[in-house]
């Protein structure tokens, strides 16, 4: 602030406001999926068989490229923020845009995927299962591509003559890409594997 | 606002307001409309959460009339509202069941939270932990424009063919998914307005954990402050579960998901699709074609994570107002809080047992009964705290020096009408007495006890408390106290009978009880209610004129017109922008009031010790010694 | 702000180790989840197929928390925002299923 | 519009335990009494916590010239009155779990004497009722033979499905009137085909949701011959208020009586040979046209 007052002091806990605010938020994403995860428990224990006959029909291939290329994302992004920390500018834009591709890329399977479905006449409605199946990863997409905008602003900004020498902004985004990871790595399991086949 | 010219009267600015210049060149918008000024907002919060009161309470006296001279036309009003809400000038029942609907969730959603999170959370976190303004004053401006749009979406409902929301304020599937687009509406704005919670929520807490005045330790903070953390705390981890649970029914209305439907339901997919425009619900009509898709789910399901997210959320409304309850009592007895630490833990131990009680909204709903053994302990377990924050309060009035002004007639009467409506809790926390009592009256009552004699007598009393420095200006003290009796007398008129009713077995959203034998009888006890409510509902009306008259006649505040010791009241009369225009140091915790060594009954956080050989309240030992000076 | 990383060095090498595990981990559960448990096993085997694929889940996701949101070298009640949550699903799954219908 | 003040005025005085319907069934004495050991918990909190508040408020209220007691609070003190509510209400929790899993719990549903099936609707606002039958025995409920004409999805290849009885609204506005014996256990297989209903007998203290997909017991012994009313505890859309239903509780003499004519009066219908459920759709067709 402006103000001539020393109010504005170091944040007492030492984490940066953004970032703080970020774990806060976190928390609350956890219990988002908590109550879809939850849910998703209950109706599979109640139609166990329809379940596993459903997730048989998912294609356990492109889940498996998504999962990669969702770690390699973060891990393109953990690089881009110690880049950026070390002040090397040109790396930190390398992995920020290698992130942006994966994210891109993720989003393009997903809408192979998608539509692969559909063509099998697999929709939403279809049954619970796909229902659990379209809005999870549906949301799950939604967290990546919200992700993506700001992101892309960084990476643009950076290429612009004032650059982009944020840190504290990054790792801070950089956080939310590692939980939107977070959470594929348990819907990875969760609906494509651990249902054996009968 | 008034604030404007207000501000340029401030003259109380000592040195360097630092801020100054800094402040002229902000254009209008920026400055009133989309403020990132904490205090902006919370008067932003203020205002419409008072017009969402007054809504919610037109529908409730609408109910009122309705209940208490079924089928006649409603007076004043009732011949020029449209042909789709009344007929014969009288409420329709499908009308009276979107009144009932939106009136619980206008209240709850729109008026309740809003005033004691969104306003209370703004205004007082900032300045009584010292700082300038919130940690993301930008999350903060946003986290209020989503209420607009999302309160308006939800009132759009009346206006559709089928009507507004329906299925009352719990939305329980199957009904609120087979309904029509004014249930869509209803999900919609739940989910905004969740999501506006969220974001202040997620601000509060970084504000209160990073943004503390120099020397405020955590036990330090006034409880107002400790009870919003834990409140944001709620917040943050039970909204979004609800959220989840709407973007499942909203995917059981549009994409025909059966997540809440089990199968073979014979009832109607409606034809309410947004994107064809016809809100129209084919409804009874088409029996055969009444099989939902899919299938599989349970509606069991969405009960309990609505609750999960809306029993926490009944704690959300109450724990602020609990906060500001214990400041103004500390305040005005010129006492400390008694038990200061037990306060605190007895608000943490309400904000975790929270989590685990949400069961006690369904016991008769089919659960497994061994599930309504354990929420009947939890809940009970969870009287504890509320019982050990009454006699704290009744300890800290013990021996005061009680002055009754009208925020402090309302903090009292939230004691008195909180053990009421606490007490009618722990009545329906036993299980097997809930049986009878449940979807009666009775829980009409209790609803009404802790909500409107709970929540909003403390928000009246932070209203009466906070004002000076909201606007500059004091609230008349006799208007007030009016408010507060009016408040108070009718408030009870109105909802103590509805325990009688509940005894006798008066269902709750029944539109016209009198088709039942046994309820005939409780039409004049009906008619006393709603005289009673009437009467209460205008009585409201000293308040809005006391807050205008005040902000033109008003005295102008000093600083601290309370003599109160919380940093807010460290701050000018009507602080800007900024805050403060003295650096903040904390010396003391926030109840030191009568300290026996001091001329004045009150010593501010903020006010240095004179050097004496141990300068904190430390020094001060709690000892027999003292009660002799008393 | 968050000066009290270790050197950018190690830092470097954790990443790399631990994307290095999550690819590993990722293949394990995709083979842990092939037809391998003897059919005679029944109801047991699927419990163990579940327990495997989220025991993995469960690790990997510490990995990410630890090394690549920090949870490691930050301030340490920050870990109160991944534990509660987490508490908070146990509750409710719990109530859900172990006492639900 | 009339309106009487005076008859409110009497009502608002009365004790609130003089409010409760007759209590006619056998577990219904118990509930009331913890209801009451509640009510006298809360009256005598109520009188505590008030005359304190009262008096203090009184006592202490402001003097110029007098100074608070500065005291911050004794453990001693919030130790007290955090045991005290604890055992208090652990006590209320200890005595309050036999009633309810005597009520809920279907482990411990007595031995049936009648079994029947209630299902609540939302197409026209009532009750269906389904009796066994003169053979005792409940036909196969099949899922998939479901329909609005055959709500309880009676199986029509099964011959005990062929003589049940099903009770419904005589049509009009009229309410369903089903019968049941006095001083029998009577089991009540709970259901809705549509949306969530709740099963309250005011007089019998019985309320219990009937959830679409669930079948959830529920029992009550009635103790009293009379006409009581059936009434639906659950929003269930806008004709909820209007879910009323009349139970009447014969003797057991009555109560066959009623049995035999209700059999008769369905033989033309069910004697005809039923190959799909038009037999029951005659029946059930009846029950739209209430609809308001
Ligand atoms: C601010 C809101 C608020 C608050 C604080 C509470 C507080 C409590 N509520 Fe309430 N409740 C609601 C809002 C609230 N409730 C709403 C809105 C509903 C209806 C929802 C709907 O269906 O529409 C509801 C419904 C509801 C039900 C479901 C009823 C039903 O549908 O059948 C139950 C059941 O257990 C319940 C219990 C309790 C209990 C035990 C408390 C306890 O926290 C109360 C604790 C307080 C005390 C016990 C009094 C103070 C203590 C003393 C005076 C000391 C006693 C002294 C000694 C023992 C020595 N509530
Ligand atoms: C904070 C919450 C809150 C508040 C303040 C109120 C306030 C009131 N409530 Fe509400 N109520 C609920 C929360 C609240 N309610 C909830 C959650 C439900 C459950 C809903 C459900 O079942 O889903 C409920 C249900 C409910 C019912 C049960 C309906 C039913 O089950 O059929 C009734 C019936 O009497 C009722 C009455 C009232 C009355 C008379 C007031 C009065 O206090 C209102 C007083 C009026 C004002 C404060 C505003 C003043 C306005 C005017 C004077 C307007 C005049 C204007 C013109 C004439 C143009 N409420
Ligand atoms: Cu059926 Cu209400
Ligand atoms: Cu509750």
């Amino acid at each position: 602030m402006s103000s001539g007052l020393s109010l504005a002091h170091e944040p007492v806990t030492k984490v940066a406001h953004g970032k703080l605010a970020m774990w806060i938020f976190l928390a609350s994403e956890i219990m988002f999926f908590t109550g879809f995860f939850g849910a998703f428990i209950v109706l599979r224990n109640s139609n166990l068989e329809l379940f596993s006959h459903s997730a048989a029909e998912l294609t356990k291939g492109y889940a498996l490229l998504n999962t990669f290329i969702l770690i390699g994302s973060s891990l393109t992004m953990a690089l881009s923020v110690l880049n950026l920390e070390k002040g090397n500018i040109g790396k930190f834009k390398l992995f920020l845009g290698l992130t942006i591709l994966c994210g891109f890329g993720f989003i393009i399977v997903k809408t192979i995927e998608y539509t692969t479905k559909f063509s099998h006449h697999i929709f939403p409605w279809t049954n619970v299962f796909f229902s659990f199946y379209f809005l999870m990863t549906g949301f799950h997409a939604i967290h990546v591509i919200a992700g993506m905008i700001p992101m892309t602003f960084m990476f643009i900004k950076a290429f612009t003559k004032k650059g982009y020498n944020h840190p504290v902004k990054v790792e801070t985004l950089g956080l939310y890409w590692h939980f939107v990871d977070l959470v594929w790595i348990f819907l990875f399991p969760v609906l494509y594997l651990i249902f054996p086949a009968h | 606002m008034q604030s404007a010219t207000a501000h340029a009267h401030e003259t109380l600015g000592h040195d360097s307001h630092g801020d100054h210049a800094h402040h002229h060149d902000v254009s209008f918008i920026r400055k009133y409309v989309f403020s990132t000024d904490h205090k902006v907002i919370a008067k932003q919060f203020m205002l419409a959460s008072l017009f969402f009161l007054f809504v919610g309470g037109l529908f409730a006296l609408l109910i009122r009339w309705q209940l208490a001279f079924p089928g006649e036309a409603i007076p004043l009003i009732g011949n020029i509202l449209p042909d789709t809400w009344v007929s014969d000038g009288a409420v329709t029942a499908n009308f009276y069941t979107q009144l009932l609907t939106l009136h619980g969730t206008v209240m709850i959603f729109y008026v309740i939270i809003p005033l004691a999170v969104g306003m209370f959370g703004n205004f007082c976190i900032p300045l009584m932990i010292g700082t300038d303004d919130m940690a993301l004053p930008r999350l903060n401006m946003y986290s209020f424009w989503l209420v607009p749009p999302a309160g308006l979406i939800m009132l759009t409902g009346f206006f559709f063919d089928s009507g507004a929301a329906a299925a009352g304020w719990t939305g329980y599937p199957p009904l609120g998914p087979s309904s029509g687009a004014g249930q869509t509406t209803w999900l919609i704005s739940l989910f905004l307005i969740g999501f506006s919670s969220i974001m202040g929520a997620t601000n509060y807490m970084a504000t209160i954990l990073n943004k503390r005045a120099k020397g405020l330790e955590m036990f330090q903070m006034p409880l107002t402050i400790w009870a919003l953390f834990i409140t944001a705390i709620l917040i943050v981890l039970g909204t979004p579960v609800l959220a989840a649970a709407i973007s499942m029914q909203l995917a059981d209305q549009y994409l025909h998901t059966s997540f809440f439907m089990p199968d073979n339901l014979l009832i109607g997919a409606p034809d309410n699709s947004l994107l064809t425009g016809s809100f129209v619900q084919k409804g009874n009509e088409l029996l055969e074609h009444k099989q939902l898709l899919g299938g599989g789910g349970q509606p069991i399901l969405w009960q309990h994570l609505f609750w999960f997210y809306s029993h926490p959320a009944v704690y959300i409304m109450i724990l602020p107002g609990m906060g500001i309850v214990s400041d103004v009592l500390a305040t005005f007895a010129r006492k400390p809080l008694y038990g200061y630490k037990a306060m605190i833990f007895a608000i943490m131990a309400i904000g975790f047992l929270g989590f685990i009680v949400w069961g006690h909204h369904m016991f008769q709903s089919g659960m497994n009964p061994l599930l309504g053994t354990t929420f009947m302990l939890s809940t009970i377990v969870i009287a504890v705290p509320s019982a050990i924050k009454i006699f704290n309060w009744l300890g800290t009035i013990w021996r005061g020096n009680i002055r009754f002004t009208s925020a402090n007639m309302n903090a009292l009467a939230f004691i008195a009408t909180f053990i009421i409506g606490g007490l009618s809790g722990v009545f329906m926390a036993s299980a097997p007495v809930d049986i009878y009592i449940h979807d009666t009256y009775f829980i009409v009552a209790h609803i009404h006890y802790v909500l409107f004699g709970g929540a909003l007598f403390a928000i009246f009393s932070g209203i009466y408390y906070w004002f000076p420095k909201m606007y500059g200006k004091m609230l008349n003290e006799s208007l007030g106290r009016k408010h507060f009796y009016w408040s108070f007398i009718f408030f009870n008129l109105t909802f103590y009978p509805m325990h009688l009713l509940g005894v006798g077995g008066h269902m709750r959203r029944i539109y016209n009880p009198y088709i039942y034998e046994f309820l005939q009888q409780y039409q004049p006890l009906n008619q006393f209610i709603t005289v009673a409510a009437i009467i209460l509902g205008f009585s409201q009306f000293i308040l809005i004129f006391n807050i205008l008259w005040s902000l033109k006649y008003g005295k102008k505040a000093p600083r601290n017109p309370w003599q109160a010791n919380s940093l807010e009241w460290a701050a000018p009369a009507h602080p800007g922008h900024g805050n403060f225009d003295t650096d903040i140091q904390v010396y003391r915790g926030p109840y030191e009031f009568s300290h026996p060594d001091r001329e004045t009954d009150f010593y501010p956080q903020w006010e240095k010790p004179k050097d004496e050989p141990q300068g904190d309240e430390k020094a001060v030992p709690e000892t027999k010694e003292h009660s002799q000076s008393a | 702000m968050s000066g009290h990383h270790p050197d950018s060095k190690t830092m470097f090498d954790s990443y790399i180790k631990i994307a290095t595990a999550l690819f590993a981990l990722t293949v394990l559960t995709w083979v842990a989840a092939l037809d391998w448990v003897p059919k005679s096993w029944g109801e047991a085997g699927n419990t163990l197929h579940i327990a495997i694929g989220l025991l993995i889940a469960i690790v990997k996701a510490f990995m990410v928390f630890y090394v690549f949101m920090h949870l490691q070298f930050d301030n340490k009640f920050i870990r109160a925002f991944v534990f509660a949550p987490i508490f908070l699903f146990f509750v409710l799954t719990f109530a859900l299923n172990v006492l639900g219908p | 519009m009339s309106f009487d003040f005076s008859k409110a005025m009497e009502w608002a005085y009365k004790d609130m335990l003089t409010f409760f319907p007759e209590n006619v069934s056998t577990f219904g004495g118990e509930l009331d009494s913890l209801f009451a050991m509640v009510y006298y918990a809360s009256v005598a909190i109520f009188f505590i916590t008030y005359s304190i508040l009262i008096a203090f408020i009184i006592m202490y209220r402001h003097q110029e010239g007098r100074k608070a007691y500065y005291y911050h609070g004794n453990n001693l003190a919030e130790f007290t009155w955090t045991l005290l509510p604890t055992f208090l209400f652990a006590g209320i929790g200890l005595v309050s779990d036999d009633a309810w899993t005597k009520s809920k719990y279907s482990q411990r549903v007595p031995n049936p004497d009648v079994t029947i099936d209630v299902m609540g609707f939302q197409s026209g606002f009532g009750w269906q009722f389904r009796y066994p039958g003169p053979d005792g025995v409940f036909g196969n409920k099949v899922r998939n033979q479901i329909s609005s004409a055959n709500p309880f999805g009676i199986d029509s290849n099964d011959v005990h499905g062929k003589d049940d009885l099903v009770i419904i609204s005589p049509g009009g506005a009229r309410p369903v009137e089903a019968h049941l014996p006095i001083n029998k256990n009577v089991l009540v297989n709970l259901s809705s085909n549509d949306v969530l209903h709740s099963f309250f007998l005011p007089n019998f203290r019985v309320k219990q949701d009937a959830v679409p997909g669930q079948w959830i017991k529920v029992w009550f012994n009635g103790t009293k011959a009379g006409r009581y009313e059936i009434a639906c505890a659950e929003l269930c859309g806008s004709g909820h208020y209007n879910m009323r239903g009349l139970l009447i509780m014969d003797s057991h003499q009555d109560y066959d009586v009623w049995l035999d004519q209700q059999y008769k009066l369905q033989k033309p219908v069910l004697s005809a040979p039923v190959s799909d459920s038009s037999a029951v759709a005659a029946v059930a067709s009846d029950t739209t046209t209430t609809k308001n």
